[in-house]
């Protein structure tokens, strides 16, 4: 079963990759929608299988690579964590795909677009449930170069190319991270098997290793370097200038890849390697400080961007920042239920936001809509419920987890911990702030859009409502379902068994009650206040951006981010490539090296012609000149 | 007379020289006959030379002259080519209106002095032999009388060449104030270490240095080719040196072996500025007997670094060295004399311009034997070098090996640029395919040789084990 | 015993013979036949040889001993687990080659194809051969026809790239010549056998190993010796350039293993750090200069330098994952920048231009061009699940366990490999047609260029998913070798187990 | 004066002197019949072939002066300076000679005065060295037919007596019998 | 009286030995000079030969002197010829201009 689980996708993709052409557009479609669907019915009933009776397998389809002590299979692996992230991975990919069928309908490509998809999710799941890091790289690379292929998918757009490959070579800065971590678990275990590497972790406490001149604990640098690649994935600053780029892929892409699953890949490492985490403190600091700088960062840059993929973008990568510091404080199952819930709202909201641009006729900006809740009555309810969900008012999905993590990070008795709360609830707030800017900008006020005419915009079809709706009841409900089994105080024992590892019980205390109120009580008060920021006072708006305009230009240009990493990195890099080819190869090393020599030698040569100059008292004198010297030469001899 | 019967080779030329002038003065119009015949003669002269069996070394004449491995192989050797060198020579003889009654006669006579020269075991009898080889290759030099160019190679041959046998004969009259006497054997034990005689040696170093064109007395070498009959030229570029060679080993490893230390300096100088120059000068050239001039120079630089060894081995090297060199000459000299369009011989590198559209059979042997030249494996001319560099390596002169090796890429270097001129470039119109037999045979034969040679490397090894010199 | 790596060797030999008999005619049907037949026949005894090497014997199988030179060499040739793997990739490599010869080479096809196979018996004879002087025998003597193929096919340049490319070659190998001699006169054979038996003294490893690295730093090509190969590449005609790279490059690699390594291992760990220092140079520096390159082949021949960087640094790791890695990246490379030059011949054939800024949006018209231009470049950036993931992994794998600078550094290079494979494919597959492009030439892949690079990619994917079957054959020779290695420099750097 | 000199007839007048004077001390050193033959052989025949070639060619007057060459005179005093060094390196060499008593060559003896010079060299040179004799006789063979070759020329269009086919001549071949008949007179093909 | 020694017979040899070559490398004129002047190293080398062999009490030096005679006329009139034959090609034998194969 879980080999079906894995592989439907697999043969789907292919299917439709290589003979979409022959078997037409409603077949592969159909077909790859199926697949995935039958594939995710399954990882709900492992998850189920898991929950009720224990489940735990790790099946080894076959060797993969074997040289000297390292063994790696090509394995699935189900335990609670694994079987968690299939339901979040099939799910939410078989609604995408579904979705896709009505959302890609004009496109000429859509074969190729599903087999992409489903390729896509088969990586995603051998990422999941691999068992060992090799694996998981290759999972993870495979999730790189899937979201790449659907980045790029409008290969006509320049912009869709750069960020396809801006994409790709960011995750490739965060793999090079990643990968060194796995060199150097493999170097200080001799394997990569997560089983034994784990057992093997205690033995590494104060082992100390110099990296780069510095010398620093190899358990703390071993989780530096897996945070980096966790980094690159799940878009974290520094390396998050990727995930807006992505937008330029087709929506239900960046709902599948962008908001569900392959960025919360990162967490998911975090949370798989709990064990190595756990041993390191400097590690764990770190994963805090980067995920509630992340959070904050992009939610500040939420602000004031406008298009309307791109504020879910940064808020997506808002929330990721909430998972890692979930994960930082040490509450690992926080930052997985986070996961769970958000997959299902963020996907909520960029399946919505696709259906708003799909009636807008491809139009991304906010400040061309607006005034439109009436005309996409459906569109409009799922976006609030997303919303909702997202900003973490009482009693949705969003509000459990996110507040669990603010609480945990509370109730954590580290040194940034206090800190990190206090990030955590502005962060809700501004939050909740972009959350309705976006709602009130794109469905209220007036009717923006030059293009089109108001009376032309209508809900989309069916087949993009229905993903939807399953969605939002994901999105209500997640939440309270799962509280119980995820976070709840047994939930380590119960649920997670051995795939997280505490090292110290979570502490049971509760937070003083007014902390408990705090958040969901700012949050919805930012409501009214967004509506009137928004949509009654504009011209506020105007005269903050006015009075503060380089903190507003700041934040709009992303922290300057992009900017300084072309200036930094792309730039530089081909200059440099460009000096060292045309300098040092063709100047100098051919130059003086086959170009010069040859020169040389042609030019001896030269003067060796002229040298038989033809007059006979030449030759003999040169003869007589060799005879003396060799005369004088034995003489002084 | 029982001696005689091991000069019988030297004995049937000159009496072959003697009544082929008769015949010449009696006979009108019989130079085609007696170019045949002196082809005939060679080959006679090489079954008695071939027949000849002896134990030990032979002395004849008052121990002025000997027969023994070295110099029976030596002699087989030059006899083989000498044969080869006419018999391909020939088409080209008769179109350049050279065919005299002479010219074979001259050959001969010029041979004669050759073998004299290699059985010599006395200065005079060696300056002798000598003398007789050069006078007839003077004249050879110069024999297309009419052609300003023949004449001038003529005259600068001639001119260098007194002057370096005016060098060795002062030598030799050293040698013999010196050790008071002119016998190799006893030169060899009359003296230990005097400056007389390591002057004398000197001398005669460059006399020989001149014969086989090794820097810095090549200067002759790219003039004389170019202006000589290319069917001189051939005779020149190979049976000479390998007679010249062949005394050099006779001399440094009989008279002077007690001066190894002095000599060795001196043969390892030569060598390398021989491999060098040869390689650097030839890049410049653009005529083809020029060329293979300069490229024989430096041919005879790595025959002479198997010289300095003081080993059997490398004397060995030297010797399969020179055989492949006379092949690949040879080889490379038929090529030469196949481009005839219209009875004129064309030898500018530029005229092999596309030659392998037209002639794709002839410029594949062009292609092997420029390859071989250059010393890539797996054609003979790398297994030259590879015994040379073994004996060199032997007695760890691992400098003379690297510098040599790098002068081969030097070398390879104006190869390639025939090559490239034939493969690469537009083609010319055609040469004409008329070829006679022997030229034919000669270019498939040494080709043939040379592109097979790997298969058996050890089939000039097996003669020139035997020849044990020290 | 039936002399089957004997036969390899010369059959394409006799089939090049074979072809001087034949009359070129206007289509020269009966050449390609002749020539395809042959190259296939070599290819399946290869694969015959394959399934008879047995993978669990470190020692040479196959072995077949003939008196050469009287008393001196000997004709000797064999096949362990490292050489077998080469064989076959050679073998499997030229009849693509000939495939591809019908729509790139449009004059002196017969020649070309006999350059081609005497190409093949000198690269099989180098993997073959036991005994240094019938090694460097075919190692040099591949320089002949590739200098034709360079010289006579290839493009504008091609007199300037032939030269550089022969010359460069030439001095490289004339110092290992030098060496090889000297292991004769100090060793008494050149026997690899026995060499490996006996030793070579300690004192003359440092200078040899030089002499050998001279020669196969050239080859490889290692910076800064490396000009040579993006002019020769980019000159080169397409089979040419394949032979090049996926064949001509791997015999430097295998040359360290087998001797290098295996000869010398006390220099070997003498001169790990200038090892280190030009490999990564090669890496990280040509990675540079290819993200800046205008000319397709240009680009690739550079990732070429780079990639042998990874071989390089894995071999001189001494641990299994780093030269188990080398040798996986060695084939690996071979198949894919064999499929690279491929692809830029299928377009060069159609525009007659390499230059990156001619083409673009070739993904509109032709599809299935693109995608296998996509197979192979995701192969070239070392994406998990290509065969040029799993070499790249395992060499910095091996790498990091010897030095952890050097692997980061490495490391880097993975990046921008990324980087420059991804930009070349994007400037030339996306994006929209140019105008320039005369859209009725760009048809997509026809049948035999289909053939050809399908069958490579299955291969890349293939071996991406399961190396196995590879690694397994070279595997106990791999542990024979460093266990030679170990105890002839006394050091234990077997595993580093912690 | 031989190199020096401005007229190359004097060059060989110099040469001339040269030999003489070197052929008298050969008698004056004892080796009378080297000394005649040297003087039969240089000046007799070498010089006056030298002569005669001057003479021929016309080429006897030189333009210009010793170190007044038109060019190329940079090499003279590199060339002096060589020519020295040679020579002091000669002296060196010759300064280094002594008589080796021991080294005494038993069979050919000068010392005898019951013999001449010219009958000792006479003996030795007929018996041991008869082959070299032999074959410088080939040395000047080949010198003839060298001189020939290169100088003689057979002028074409010039008539020449054969009187061979003079003597060979046979009646048949000069006249013919014909008879003449009516009106057709007689072809005359000659 | 004034005792000759050997010395000074060898030494008279090496003076007329220099002058030849001198003669032949320092030359512009025409090239029978050289050719006189090859004789010259020749005689050199007679002189030096009679003087050892008197010296030696050896005959074969003089033997050797003999045969260098020969070879010096027939040399002489090999080279005479070659002059003669480059003559009649090119009009002149100065030494200056006799340079039409080089490079």
């Amino acid at each position: 079963m879980e080999i079906l689980i894995v592989f439907l996708p697999l043969l789907a993709a292919i299917i439709s990759g290589f003979f979409g052409n022959r078997i037409g557009n409603k077949f592969s479609e159909i077909l790859t929608s199926l697949f995935v669907s039958i594939s995710a019915i399954l990882s709900i009933y492992i998850f189920y299988d898991v929950i009720i009776n224990n489940y735990n397998s790790n099946i080894i389809i076959s060797s993969w690579i074997s040289s000297g002590t390292l063994d790696v299979n090509w394995s699935i692996k189900i335990d609670p964590l694994s079987s968690v992230m299939l339901v979040v991975v099939t799910f939410v990919s078989s609604l995408v795909h579904i979705y896709s069928i009505g959302y890609m309908h004009h496109d000429p490509h859509k074969p190729r677009f599903m087999s992409y998809l489903s390729l896509f999710t088969f990586s995603m799941l051998v990422l999941v449930t691999s068992d060992n890091f090799l694996q998981l790289f290759f999972g993870w690379e495979g999730v790189g170069v899937c979201s790449y292929f659907l980045i790029g998918f409008w290969f006509k757009k320049q912009s869709a190319n750069n960020a396809a490959i801006k994409a790709f070579i960011v995750n490739r800065v965060g793999d090079f991270g990643l990968a060194l971590g796995v060199f150097l678990i493999f170097y200080y275990f001799g394997t990569i098997n997560y089983n034994e590497v784990f057992n093997l972790i205690p033995n590494l406490v104060s082992e100390q290793i110099n990296f780069l001149g510095f010398d620093v604990l190899a358990v703390d640098l071993i989780c530096i370097l897996l945070f980096i690649g966790a980094m690159g994935k799940s878009a974290q600053i520094f390396l998050h200038t990727w995930l807006p780029d992505a937008m330029e892929g087709p929506t239900p892409v960046s709902a599948l890849i962008h908001a569900a699953t392959m960025v919360t890949a990162g967490v998911f490492l975090v949370v798989r390697c709990s064990p190595i985490y756990e041993l390191s403190v400097l590690g764990l600091e770190i994963v805090t400080f980067i995920g509630m700088s992340t959070a904050f960062f992009a939610a500040t840059v939420a602000l004031v961007q406008n298009d309307i993929k791109k504020i879910i973008a940064y808020s997506t990568c808002s929330q990721l920042g909430y998972m890692f510091f979930a994960a930082g404080v040490g509450a690992y199952n926080v930052a997985m239920f986070h996961l769970f819930t958000h997959a299902f709202f963020k996907a909520l909201l960029f399946l919505g936001a696709g259906s708003v641009i799909h009636s807008f006729k491809d139009e991304q900006d906010i400040k061309n809509m607006g005034g439109v809740w009436k005309k996409l009555p459906f569109t409009y309810i799922m976006m609030i419920i997303g919303t909702l969900a997202l900003t973490g008012f009482p009693f949705l999905s969003g509000f459990y987890s996110k507040d669990a993590i603010i609480e945990f990070a509370y109730l954590e008795k580290g040194s940034l911990s206090n800190y990190a709360a206090t990030i955590g609830i502005i962060t809700a707030i501004l939050t909740s702030i972009y959350s309705w800017r976006l709602i009130f900008l794109t469905f209220h006020g007036n009717f923006n859009n030059k293009k089109l005419n108001i009376n032309d915009l209508h809900d989309s079809s069916l087949v993009m409502l229905i993903p939807l709706i399953l969605l939002s009841l994901g999105a209500i409900f997640s939440g309270i379902l799962f509280k119980e089994l995820f976070i709840g105080s047994e939930s380590s024992k119960l649920f997670w068994k051995d795939s997280i590892s505490f090292l110290e019980p979570l502490s049971t205390n509760h937070p003083p009650i007014w902390f408990l109120i705090l958040t969901p009580s700012l949050v919805t008060i930012a409501i009214p206040f967004s509506y009137f920021l928004f949509l009654k006072k504009r011209y506020i708006i105007d005269q903050i951006v006015k009075t503060n305009y380089p903190i507003y230009f700041f934040l709009k240009k992303k922290w300057y981010f992009d900017e300084l990493y072309d200036f930094i990195f792309v730039k530089s890099i081909k200059n440099l490539g460009n000096f060292l080819w045309r300098k040092i190869d063709n100047l100098i090393i051919d130059r003086f090296g086959p170009d010069g020599i040859s020169n040389m030698v042609k030019k001896c040569s030269l003067y060796a012609v002229k040298f038989q100059s033809g007059f006979i008292y030449q030759y003999a004198f040169i003869m007589l000149l060799g005879f003396s010297l060799l005369l004088t030469f034995l003489i002084i001899k | 007379m029982n001696n005689l019967y091991f000069i019988i080779p030297e004995l049937f030329i000159s009496l072959c020289v003697m009544f082929f002038l008769v015949l010449g003065v009696f006979k009108n119009n019989s130079s085609k006959i007696i170019f045949y015949f002196s082809c005939l003669i060679i080959l006679v002269s090489l079954a008695i030379n071939l027949n000849i069996k002896l134990q030990g070394k032979i002395f004849l004449f008052n121990n002025s002259y000997v027969v023994d491995d070295l110099s029976l192989f030596i002699k087989s050797i030059i006899l083989i080519s000498a044969f080869f060198v006419m018999f391909s020579s020939y088409n080209y003889v008769k179109v350049n209106n050279i065919l005299k009654i002479e010219y074979p006669i001259l050959i001969l006579c010029s041979l004669l002095g050759m073998l004299v020269m290699i059985s010599s075991n006395d200065l005079i009898v060696f300056y002798i032999g000598l003398e007789l080889q050069s006078l007839a290759l003077y004249v050879l030099a110069c024999f297309n009388r009419d052609n300003l160019l023949s004449s001038e190679s003529g005259l600068k041959y001639f001119v260098l060449s007194a002057l370096s046998s005016g060098l060795l004969l002062y030598g030799c009259s050293l040698i013999y104030g010196f050790s008071n006497s002119t016998n190799f054997n006893e030169i060899s034990q009359n003296f230990d270490f005097e400056y007389g005689v390591v002057f004398g040696m000197v001398f005669v170093i460059v006399g020989l240095a001149f014969k086989i064109s090794a820097v810095p007395f090549h200067m002759w070498a790219p003039d004389v080719y170019q202006g000589s009959p290319t069917s001189v030229t051939v005779l020149f570029a190979i049976l000479p040196k390998i007679a010249a060679l062949t005394v050099f080993i006779k001399f440094l490893y009989g008279p002077f072996l007690n001066l190894f230390d002095e000599w060795q300096v001196i043969i390892i100088f030569l060598s390398i500025a021989s491999m060098i120059l040869g390689a650097v000068a030839a890049i410049g050239q653009k005529n083809l007997k020029r060329l293979i001039a300069y490229s024989s120079i430096s041919h005879m630089g790595y025959a002479l670094a198997g010289l300095t060894t003081g080993t059997n081995e490398g004397i060995q090297s030297s010797l399969i060295y020179l055989i492949i060199y006379l092949i690949m000459n040879l080889a490379f000299f038929s090529c030469l004399f196949m481009l005839k369009r219209k009875d004129k011989f064309f030898e500018n590198i530029d005229d092999l311009s596309g030659l392998s559209k037209k002639h794709p059979i002839l410029s594949l042997s062009f292609l092997i034997i420029l390859f071989s030249l250059a010393g890539i494996p797996p054609l003979a001319g790398f297994f030259a070098k590879f015994y040379v560099f073994m004996a060199v390596i032997q007695k760890e002169m691992y400098f003379l090996a690297v510098v040599g090796l790098l002068a081969t890429v030097i070398a390879a270097f104006y190869y390639l640029r025939i090559i490239k001129i034939i493969y690469f470039d537009p083609e010319q119109e055609k040469f004409d395919t008329s070829i006679n037999f022997g030229l034919k045979f000669t270019l498939i034969f040494s080709t043939l040789i040379i592109l097979i040679y790997f298969l058996n490397p050890n089939f000039i090894n097996k003669y020139v084990v035997n020849i044990l010199v020290i | 015993m039936f002399p089957i790596l004997s036969s390899l060797i010369i059959l394409p030999f006799i089939g090049a013979l074979f072809l001087i008999f034949i009359k070129s005619t206007e289509r020269n049907t009966g050449i390609k036949y002749v020539s395809l037949f042959i190259t296939f026949a070599n290819f399946f005894i290869s694969l015959y040889l394959w399934r008879i090497f047995d993978p669990s014997i470190s020692a040479f199988q196959f072995v077949e001993n003939r008196i050469w030179i009287e008393g001196f060499i000997n004709y000797k040739v064999g096949i362990d687990g490292i050489s077998i793997l080469f064989i076959i990739l050679t073998t499997f490599i030229t009849p693509l080659c000939v495939i591809s010869v019908n729509s790139t080479t449009k004059y002196r096809l017969k020649e070309f194809l006999i350059a081609i196979l005497v190409m093949e018996t000198l690269m099989i004879g180098v993997f073959c051969s036991l005994d240094l002087v019938i090694f460097y025998l075919f190692f040099e003597g591949g320089l002949i026809p590739m200098f034709l193929i360079i010289g006579i096919w290839g493009g504008n340049r091609r007199v300037y790239s032939a030269f550089k490319f022969f010359l460069f070659t030439l001095v490289g190998s004339v110092l290992m010549l030098v060496a090889i001699i000297a292991i004769y006169w100090i060793s008494g054979t050149t026997d690899v056998e026995k060499l490996y038996e006996l030793g070579i003294q300690e004192n003359y490893q440092k200078l040899l190993w030089l002499a050998f690295f001279s020669s196969f730093a050239v080859k490889t090509p290692m910076w800064p010796v490396h000009t040579w190969l993006p002019d020769a590449h980019v000159e080169a005609p397409t089979a040419g350039s394949v032979l090049l790279a996926a064949v001509l490059l791997k015999m430097a690699g295998y040359g360290f293993i087998r001797f290098s390594v295996g000869l010398f291992p006390i220099a070997s760990i003498y001169f790990v750090p200038l090892v280190y220092t030009l490999s990564l140079i090669a890496i990280i520096y040509t990675s540079l200069v290819a993200l800046m390159q205008e000319d397709m082949k240009k680009l690739i021949a550079y990732s070429s330098v780079a990639h042998m960087g990874f071989v390089t640094l894995g071999i001189f790791t001494f641990t299994h994952q780093g030269i188990e890695g080398s040798i996986f990246q060695m084939i690996s490379h071979g198949l894919i920048s064999a499929a690279l030059f491929l692809s830029v011949g299928v377009v060069y054939d159609r525009l007659k231009t390499r230059q990156i800024k001619d083409f673009s949006g070739l993904v509109n018209i032709m599809p299935k061009y693109a995608i296998m231009l996509m197979i192979f470049t995701l192969g070239a950036l070392g994406l998990p699940g290509t065969s040029g993931f799993i070499g790249e992994f395992l060499v910095l794998m091996g790498t990091f366990k010897k030095s952890i600078l050097t692997a980061t550094i490495a490391s880097i290079g993975v990046i921008l490999g990324a980087a420059y494979m991804l930009w070349l494919y994007k400037r030339v597959a996306f994006g929209d047609v140019l105008k320039t492009i005369d859209v009725n030439k760009m048809v997509d892949l026809n049948k035999y260029e289909t053939i050809v690079l399908s069958s490579l990619a299955i291969l890349v994917i293939f071996f991406g998913f399961f190396p196995e079957p590879l690694i397994k054959t070279y595997t106990v020779s791999i542990d024979n070798l460093i266990n030679v290695f170990n105890s002839s420099t006394g050091l234990n750097l077997a595993e580093n187990t912690r | 004066m031989v190199t020096a000199s401005k007229n190359t007839v004097h060059s060989v007048f110099f040469l001339i002197l040269d030999f003489i004077s070197i052929s008298c001390l050969f008698i004056l050193i004892g080796a009378e019949f080297l000394g005649m033959i040297m003087l039969i052989v240089y000046v007799g025949a070498v010089a006056v072939l030298f002569l005669f070639v001057v003479m021929m060619l016309n080429v006897a007057q030189q333009k210009n002066q010793w170190f007044g060459a038109t060019s190329g005179s940079k090499h003279i005093p590199v060339g002096m300076i060589v020519s020295v060094i040679i020579f002091f390196e000669l002296m060196i060499v010759i300064g280094g000679w002594k008589l080796k008593p021991d080294l005494k060559n038993e069979f050919i003896n000068i010392g005898t005065n019951s013999v001449t010079n010219t009958h000792s060299i006479g003996n030795v040179l007929y018996t041991d060295y008869i082959h070299l004799f032999q074959l410088s006789g080939m040395i000047l063979l080949v010198a003839m037919i060298g001189a020939i070759v290169l100088t003689f020329r057979q002028r074409s269009g010039l008539k020449r007596q054969s009187y061979i086919r003079q003597i060979s001549r046979e009646k048949y071949e000069g006249v013919e019998l014909v008879d003449v008949n009516n009106k057709e007179g007689v072809k005359i093909d000659v | 009286m004034f005792d000759i020694g050997i010395g000074h017979y060898l030494t008279l040899g090496a003076i007329i030995f220099t002058i030849g070559v001198v003669g032949i490398f320092l030359n512009r004129k025409n090239v029978i000079v050289i050719l006189m002047s090859i004789e010259l190293i020749l005689l050199a080398v007679n002189i030096n030969l009679v003087s050892f062999s008197i010296f030696l009490n050896d005959l074969s030096g003089q033997i050797f002197t003999l045969f260098i005679l020969t070879v010096a006329a027939a040399e002489a009139a090999i080279g005479l010829a070659i002059i003669v034959v480059y003559y009649r090609n090119s009009g002149t034998i100065r030494v200056e201009e006799i340079d039409n194969l080089k490079g």
